[in-house]
């Protein structure tokens, strides 16, 4: 078999009305970015990894192999007014749009479920553990783009980035996000990367027909089947769903084609149900050193370019890893506090109880 | 959060000359307080399954689109988790939706989105995405509907940490409690008891006790419906009405029983039920939803619990049977009767320490 | 606009690998068998109407100008081997596929939600009132037969016919349940019943895209869109999907056009969301009248015959009009009775309440 | 259905020769009763999220699709709901599932399958389409796992008619809980105290009691985990060896707690709960799962009413807060811990009328 993320491609989005503002060619600065972004993303996950074997963390969800889709998506996203709505996976997206990583590494820590970010700051929602739970989120929200636009006589659309993976496109709820949004007209994009696995359970035995970018047509939806594992690429087309989505165009669905690199999570073992073989086989060039191959043979960057990055994306994920070291628990009580905007009666005799009974005041 | 007396049947309201009385029926009451939500706060959207130029299977948002457009008030797709996922988003996106389930038994597809979501985003956020969502859930049984449109979800929904649960007797309650859900940060399953919809009443649109604003003791924990002194009946939705039958039929024989309306389902009015029952020293909870951990549980142990030593008999559940909702045929049967409930009185009242 | 039924067809269902054993075209006893067919239902529709009228019984959901659609499905099952899920609205499929129709009534008379027919022994499950509740069940219920087949060798499979509206398929488990569907290579029939409105809500505000058909591309389902008001298309199209499904090559979707002439029930009133002239223009000719004219065309039957028919169907209604009223209660007891196979202790000390408090024994 | 001495941990029975005695995790027992199921009962069918190669993420069906093949053992897509509504039509195909839903959070998505359709199937169809499926939920918290990973959604289910609920606390149960699930006519639903996977103990793997079939009352109803007189702690799954532990630490200042293991959450075996509470006059029952309209409400009102009389002090629930089960770090605060259920005991003990 082929390397997954040379799977045909589909591509039913119209070109824009107006030229994109962001050029499809990147200059150099910005491709050296976009490594200097992956670069950091790799490192960053190779250290969550060894956080969890150090027990420093009690679990964590590898991104390997999915920093181009993420990355890619992340760097199409303009966080003044688009909103992304994440999955458990998505560390590369939230380091790209800038959400702080330590704050984003509390919930692997098991400190606070959704994360210990500022979600409406950053404009990235809380982590999310249920599949395909906030997909329909980001339609309503986008919806309310709509809404807020019509009011305000605007043309140009805050846009939902809903991510995806391919075991969550089985769930009904997307299903309902996608009819809502061509019905709605609201602009969303739903972002699909799929890696080849849902845990246990490759694609081909989770996705009927193949691809959920196939499925957009169902809707009337345009939709981009794209190499997940090329950067630029994935920036491309993101670049022009978020495009068509903010031109009030409707929604579309993008699909990365990628692999899922390691375990599903970090006390998952894959060797129960693929082998190392199929690994390499389907999971193709590893898409940093594809990107390196181009920004060398481009001459936009070389090998002492590289080696600075990735020194400085070590030293970076240390300073995360003591800020993870550093951060303590959340005291008991706001257990109780961040339950209601406006307590009850009830709650607060129990909050009162457990004080009594665990804190002994 | 204690109990106040309930005062949109007395005669003595009639009598202040300031307040502005209106008959209507529940369904008209919770229509009038759609359209003042809608008008007071520009945030506020309302959609669903046939909201829109149908205004519902209940007519309850009749006209609503057409006087505030339907970007306002629109229709849905046919799916229960769609609209409460948009709801969340919309949420999110600092709207306040009142989205509607056509009917109880179809609240089932939405609960994913209820529980893991609806429920927890505050907390999930820390407090920084709000969820001031009223979700309106036409409830209960008995209107000879076809299957699952006749289900009691209050013990389900009550047991959900972030939801806020309440559900109106009559239509002063629809109108001034379905105005103050909306008006909360949270969100609040609002339950409408369907066998109740036609039914008219008076409705204070302002509130009279304060002479214009409405106070909280009006929208807040439960009321005594009607005061007495041998036992107190506990409901919610359309067994208020029917514990009044009951409680106008016991009087006749010189019974004199007090009827709580709980009102707010989550949270319970603790304090309101202790001070009834206390002076009573017997209760009976009557619902219409199954037995085994339905609410009366939860009300039988908060009652057990804090009247223990003034009860003077077991607490009484006189509810559905732990059986599928029935067919129209047989609703009569499930849903507690004027009969059921009177056996339920006459075992607190005849219980004697063995 | 033109009539709903003439939209564009669309056909990927892939030609028999064996030659269908009923004949494609039909000989004139089976037509004029389907014209009997199509008359009774549209008596007995009408009469349902009327009782419901006249407070025999407390509400109804009509099928008036699904008839063709119902009857043309119905016709294609195998009751020895297929099995049909329909939902509130399939009365003409009921009685196509020989349901008692007394025992079938008993559901809108208000006595048992399932109503009253044996379910196993007509192959025919339990009235639904759960939108697209059953479509997954007919998944199941055909994967089992995929199963039995595997044990036994055998290679002509049962089908699982799956009913469901243009609403129902906005429901996340019509997506799971096709999804299922296609990879476990299911011998279900989707047979989609696109009558233009869910309650209040036209197709074009419920199905993006505008086909349900269509989507079935999405999972890798072949599909037929037929005119569902041309009884012998449905029939045909219908007899093509079964052959397919039952030669083990997996699910197919089909999607007949028609309309929903009367109210959405016996409590809708469709003057508040649609115009008598919409229902003209959208309703086309009666499915009824054009296999009339048909016959009469092919001279397969006469003015006479026909009205022969519509009496005999008129009397038929009556006598199930009868059986109907003399249809009693069932005993309270039955509530408790059907819970569970093994009844429990708490379910039998609360049925001993009943008695004692209800039935005062 | 009155309570047996539960025999697994009891020294007396690994004295009895004949008994065949295996140690084994609960994670190895439910394995092993499945491969008997399977291996008996070719209608049986196992399904769900990662059931086959990887053998479940906690590799309960380790083994069992390399053992009975993918026609037996297999993997679905990710939905729940989808797994949920398949497993109906394959009950109505005459053959008996016995799903997996992944984690107790996910089973939301499958709510309304469950609610309105596997409940109420054999309701419906007066009879002739039963559902003998065992749906198995790992439950409840404790492993500190990520979001919607440790939910207990006993009282949910308990409150469905049409379902039963039963959960094991121990290895030996597991295996002949689920057995007997399994060959039972309806749904059952299977709730595995996932903190208590990894605990071994001896399994007697036909039944001591009856030195060879299993008798019904080791599958039926309620067990004395531990015999006491001062009053009894009633739990289920996990909490009962928490439970155990307390009665361990009671002891040792005197106090005998009787601890009670309901097993059967739906339906509950209300004899076995007076019998103990009648004798020891003090209740104080546990879980995980949050308070309100939670099965210790049931559970409560139940002991209330049946002792009313004897009992000494108003039943004490010690249980999760209101508040979502929150991250693997605040976890030890949220699930009742010995300190809160020595709190509750303590309360029972010292109750005086007031
Ligand atoms: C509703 C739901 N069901 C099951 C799970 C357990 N689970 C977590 S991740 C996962 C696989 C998801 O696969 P996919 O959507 O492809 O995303 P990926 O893990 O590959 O990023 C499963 C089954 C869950 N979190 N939520
Ligand atoms: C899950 C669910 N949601 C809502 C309803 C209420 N309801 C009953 S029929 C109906 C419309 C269904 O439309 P469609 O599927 O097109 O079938 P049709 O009525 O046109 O035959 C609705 C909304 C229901 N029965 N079930
Ligand atoms: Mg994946
Ligand atoms: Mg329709």
């Amino acid at each position: 078999m082929a390397p997954r993320a040379l799977a045909a491609t589909l591509d039913t989005l119209p070109p824009p009305v107006l030229p994109l503002v962001e050029a499809d060619a990147a200059g150099p600065a910005q491709l050296r970015d976009l490594y200097r972004m992956l670069s950091n993303v790799r490192q960053l996950d190779a250290a969550a990894v060894a956080w969890q074997r150090q027990g420093l963390i009690p679990g964590y969800a590898p991104m390997l192999g999915q920093e181009a889709a993420q990355v890619g998506a992340g760097a199409a996203v303009d966080t003044t007014r688009d909103f992304v709505f994440p999955t458990y996976r998505e560390m590369g997206v939230a380091y790209t749009v800038g959400v702080n990583m330590v704050d984003y590494m509390s919930t692997h820590k098991a400190i606070w479920h959704g994360g210990l970010y500022d979600a409406v700051a950053t404009h990235f929602a809380p982590f999310q553990a249920v599949v395909g739970g906030s997909v329909l989120h980001a339609v309503g929200w986008a919806h309310g783009q709509t809404l807020n636009a019509a009011s305000a006589a605007e043309t140009a659309l805050g846009v939902g980035l809903a991510f995806l993976g391919d075991g969550a496109s089985s769930q009904g709820d997307v299903h309902e996000a996608m009819n809502f949004a061509a019905i709605l007209r609201a602009p969303v994009v739903f972002f699909v990367q799929n890696n080849g696995w849902a845990i246990s359970v490759p694609t081909e035995q989770q996705v009927a027909g193949g691809s959920v970018a196939a499925r957009a047509a169902g809707y009337g939806i345009p939709a981009v089947r794209v190499d997940g594992n090329d950067v630029l690429a994935v920036l491309s087309a993101t670049q022009r769903a978020v495009a068509h989505a903010r031109a009030g165009l409707g929604p579309v669905v993008v699909e990365a084609m990628t692999y899922r690199r390691g375990p599903h999570s970090t006390s998952d073992d894959p060797g129960r149900y693929r082998t190392l073989d199929d690994e390499k086989i389907d999971g193709g060039e590893d898409p940093l050193s594809r990107f390196r191959s181009m920004l060398l043979a481009g001459n936009v960057a070389d090998a002492a370019s590289f080696a600075e990055v990735d020194a400085q994306a070590q030293q970076q994920a240390d300073e995360i890893r003591d800020g993870v070291v550093a951060l303590s628990s959340r005291p008991g009580s706001e257990m109780f506090d961040f339950v209601f905007q406006e307590s009850t009666p009830t709650l607060g005799a129990q909050a009162r109880q457990w004080r009594e009974e665990s804190e002994h005041v | 959060m204690s109990n106040a007396l309930q005062n949109d049947t007395l005669e003595s309201d009639r009598e202040l000359a300031s307040t502005p009385l209106v008959q209507l029926s529940m369904q008209q009451a919770i229509n009038r307080a759609l359209g003042e939500i809608l008008e007071a706060d520009d945030r506020a959207l309302i959609f669903g399954e046939d909201v829109g130029l149908l205004g519902g299977v209940f007519r309850v948002t009749d006209g609503l689109q057409q006087r505030f457009g339907a970007n306002r008030v629109f229709d849905t797709p046919l799916a229960e988790s769609g609209i409460l996922g948009t709801a969340i988003g919309l949420a999110m996106a600092g709207f306040h939706p009142i989205p509607e389930i056509q009917f109880d038994g179809f609240a089932y597809p939405a609960v994913n989105q209820i529980i893991t979501q609806l429920a927890r985003m505050n907390y999930r956020s820390r407090g920084t995405l709000p969820m001031p969502v009223t979700l309106r859930v036409p409830s209960f049984g008995g209107i000879r509907a076809p299957e699952h449109h006749g289900e009691s979800l209050e013990s389900l929904f009550a047991h959900v940490p972030g939801l806020k649960v309440v559900s109106p007797s009559n239509p002063q309650q629809a109108y001034h409690l379905l105005k103050h859900a909306a008006s909360m940060p949270d969100p609040v399953i609002f339950m409408e008891p369907k066998a109740r919809y036609w039914n008219k009443a008076d409705v204070n649109l302002t509130d009279n006790r304060t002479g214009g604003a409405v106070d909280s003791a009006s929208v807040e924990g439960s009321v005594i419906a009607r005061p007495g002194k041998h036992a107190t009946l506990i409901a919610w939705g359309a067994m208020v009405s029917r514990c009044l039958q009951v409680a106008e039929l016991a009087a006749e024989d010189g019974i004199e029983l007090e009827v709580l309306d709980l009102r707010w389902l989550k949270p319970i009015d603790e304090a309101g039920l202790a001070a009834s029952v206390s002076r009573t020293r017997r209760a009976i909870v009557v619902h219409e939803g199954p037995h085994t951990a339905g609410l009366g549980a939860e009300v039988a142990a908060l009652v057990s619990q804090s009247c223990f030593d003034s009860l003077r008999a077991p607490v009484e559940r006189v509810t559905g049977f732990d059986v599928p909702y029935p067919s129209g045929d047989l609703e009569d049967e499930y849903i507690p009767n004027i009969d059921r409930i009177l056996f339920g009185v006459q075992r607190v009242l005849e219980y004697r320490r063995g």
